[in-house]
């Protein structure tokens, strides 16, 4: 048999098998599973072998076709448990076969009546009515086209959906008070004592941008004894020097 | 012909789709049994091949339509190519047509392949509708046709459909799951799907 | 009649246009003397105040008109037609449906255009129903579907809609937007939402 079927021309594994099935003129009720399987695989193997992508659809046909074909070749066993009606392991396919027949031939059906536009005409709407939005074309509305308008909407929503942050003031000058403040009170301070438990992201970055400005300005000096050691602030200046009036937000640039 | 046969003739004539006899009722405000025999009287006026186009019943309603045999004259006048179905379409179409209410997921043991692009398609080229989910494990969405399939088909209801001989015969042997499946299905679904001519447009009280 | 003389026929009345001889011509590939005994023979086979509708010779060529003197029917037709959806209030309605309860605000965020007019229209034909006033500053009327809407769309309540979920099931690749969408509705079905800037995407943390 030419192998020269390309899996798109068939609309799916059924499709294939039925072509398969006539080509080799046999009764659909008793497909001869051996020829079958062997032909419907080598159609599979040269679709691979020309590195096109066979559907999983069409191996799992394979799989099953394969399955049928073991189980016929198994000699029929009595079941013990007094199952008789041992069904024809093909039973199941050929029911799946025939239906998937039924409905090609009645898509057949549907095509050879008279279609609009291509068989059938209409007469043209005169646009006679022009008030109001331009209305929906000749569907009537159902849930599908409701569900469907507002997929439309969000996905072409002209508006940006932003996560809406709430902008905490968090000042930079306060910050710098309270580590002058906490430093004029014990003298020195740990670096990682700085940033209590619970603080949150922005608390954390303020104060860090607060030690920096402290120690541009020299207000501050940071000392560590050796590596991964603690590192330590303490006051360059003496407490009484802190000028509280020079360290507003303006002053320090994050007006 | 009196006023009202030839005003009903024109209302047929001018509108957008196909005119359902309780529209007429509705808007000539009169009852269904008057108005038939003016109807009878218009198709004898309006036959098919004889005067290019006739009055035909479609969709649970009349509509002015060009006899079929002149088609190949037709499709000069259109600039744009005919709409056409893929075979994948086709079928898709066929087993909802055929088969409706139905899932999805008995459209794929059926073809024997992933349909959700086909369905797509068909839904947004307004041959379907939702019929409302299926009361089984999931609720899947249940597929019918619309009213635009009977219109683009010619076809006057559901009834009309083209039968297949074996086609019914074999019918109640579809696999056992979606047998089981039908079986369950309840009573009160949102659209009884032999009712198709009612889905006309809803009128505005 | 023959074939040609069905076809002009049909061809005329299947137009966009009025048709004019010369394009009649062209599309027949004969000569204007030979056309012209067809239009007379359909002018008398389509005479004016008889069938409804009638052949009318207008601005330079050939169209179906109805008879004038029946204008008052029509009137009646465009206007008692069915409420038709615009897509603006087709939109409109869906937001609602699947995020009531929800305020005109909200709406207009999110459709990015006033919906005063098309909210009164959807009031007016009875589509939506007014929730009460959300305890916000400023005290919006909150908007949600009403029973008629359900009737309409033949669902059995609200759950019976389709989520975004299912809705993009039928596209092979799932796209961001529904992706997030559904991310937020923890539930299978459209939940009414009270945060609705939130939900919309998830935040970037």
């Amino acid at each position: 048999m030419s192998i020269a079927i390309s899996l798109h021309n068939f609309d799916g594994p059924l499709d294939l098998l039925l072509h398969l099935i006539k080509t080799n003129e046999m009764d659909i009720a008793d497909i001869q599973m051996v020829e079958i399987t062997e032909q419907y695989l080598s159609v599979i193997e040269h679709m691979k072998q020309l590195d096109l992508d066979v559907a999983g659809e069409f191996l799992l046909m394979a799989a099953t076709l394969i399955y049928i074909k073991s189980k016929m070749l198994l000699p029929a066993i009595e079941e013990i448990d007094g199952e008789e009606d041992e069904l024809d392991p093909r039973a199941e396919l050929v029911r799946r076969l025939l239906e998937y027949q039924r409905y090609k031939d009645a898509a057949n059906c549907l095509d050879q009546l008279p279609c609009l536009k291509r068989d059938v005409f209409l007469r043209q709407v005169v646009a006679s009515d022009a008030d109001g939005d331009r209305v929906d074309d000749d569907i009537s509305i159902g849930i599908y086209q409701l569900a469907s308008a507002f997929h439309h909407l969000l996905k072409h929503s002209q508006v940006k959906f932003v996560h809406e942050i709430v902008r905490e003031q968090l000042s930079v000058a306060d910050f710098v008070h309270k580590i002058l403040d906490q430093l004029s009170r014990c003298g020195q301070q740990s670096f990682a004592d700085l940033f209590p438990n619970g603080g949150t992201r922005q608390e954390m970055v303020v104060t860090f941008l607060a030690m920096l400005e402290l120690v541009k300005m020299q207000m501050i000096k940071i000392s560590q004894s050796a590596d991964f050691q603690p590192i330590w602030l303490s006051l360059a200046v003496s407490s009484t020097e802190v000028d509280p009036a020079n360290l507003d937000e303006g002053a320090l640039g994050y007006g | 012909m009196d006023e009202r046969c030839r005003a009903v003739a024109a209302l047929i004539f001018a509108a957008e789709h196909s005119m359902s006899l309780d529209r007429l009722c509705q808007l000539f405000d009169c009852s269904r049994s008057e108005l038939r025999p003016v109807i009878a009287q218009l198709q004898e006026l309006y036959p098919i091949q004889v005067g290019g186009f006739y009055l035909a019943e479609v969709a649970g309603g009349y509509q002015f339509r060009t006899d079929p045999d002149l088609a190949p004259w037709l499709s000069k006048l259109s600039r744009d190519r005919p709409f056409r179905f893929s075979q994948a379409a086709l079928e898709t179409l066929a087993m909802i047509a055929y088969r409706q209410p139905v899932t999805r997921g008995e459209i794929e043991y059926l073809r024997g392949v992933d349909s959700g692009g086909v369905l797509k398609t068909l839904l947004d080229k307004g041959f379907l509708r939702i019929l409302g989910k299926k009361d089984v494990p999931g609720r899947p969405l249940m597929y019918g046709t619309s009213k635009h399939f009977l219109e683009f088909f010619g076809l006057k209801d559901l009834s009309a459909l083209p039968t297949l001989k074996e086609f019914s015969a074999l019918e109640p042997t579809l696999d056992p799951v979606v047998a089981a499946e039908s079986a369950t299905m309840t009573d009160d679904r949102p659209v009884p799907s032999h009712q198709f001519t009612n889905e006309v447009e809803p009128t505005t009280e």
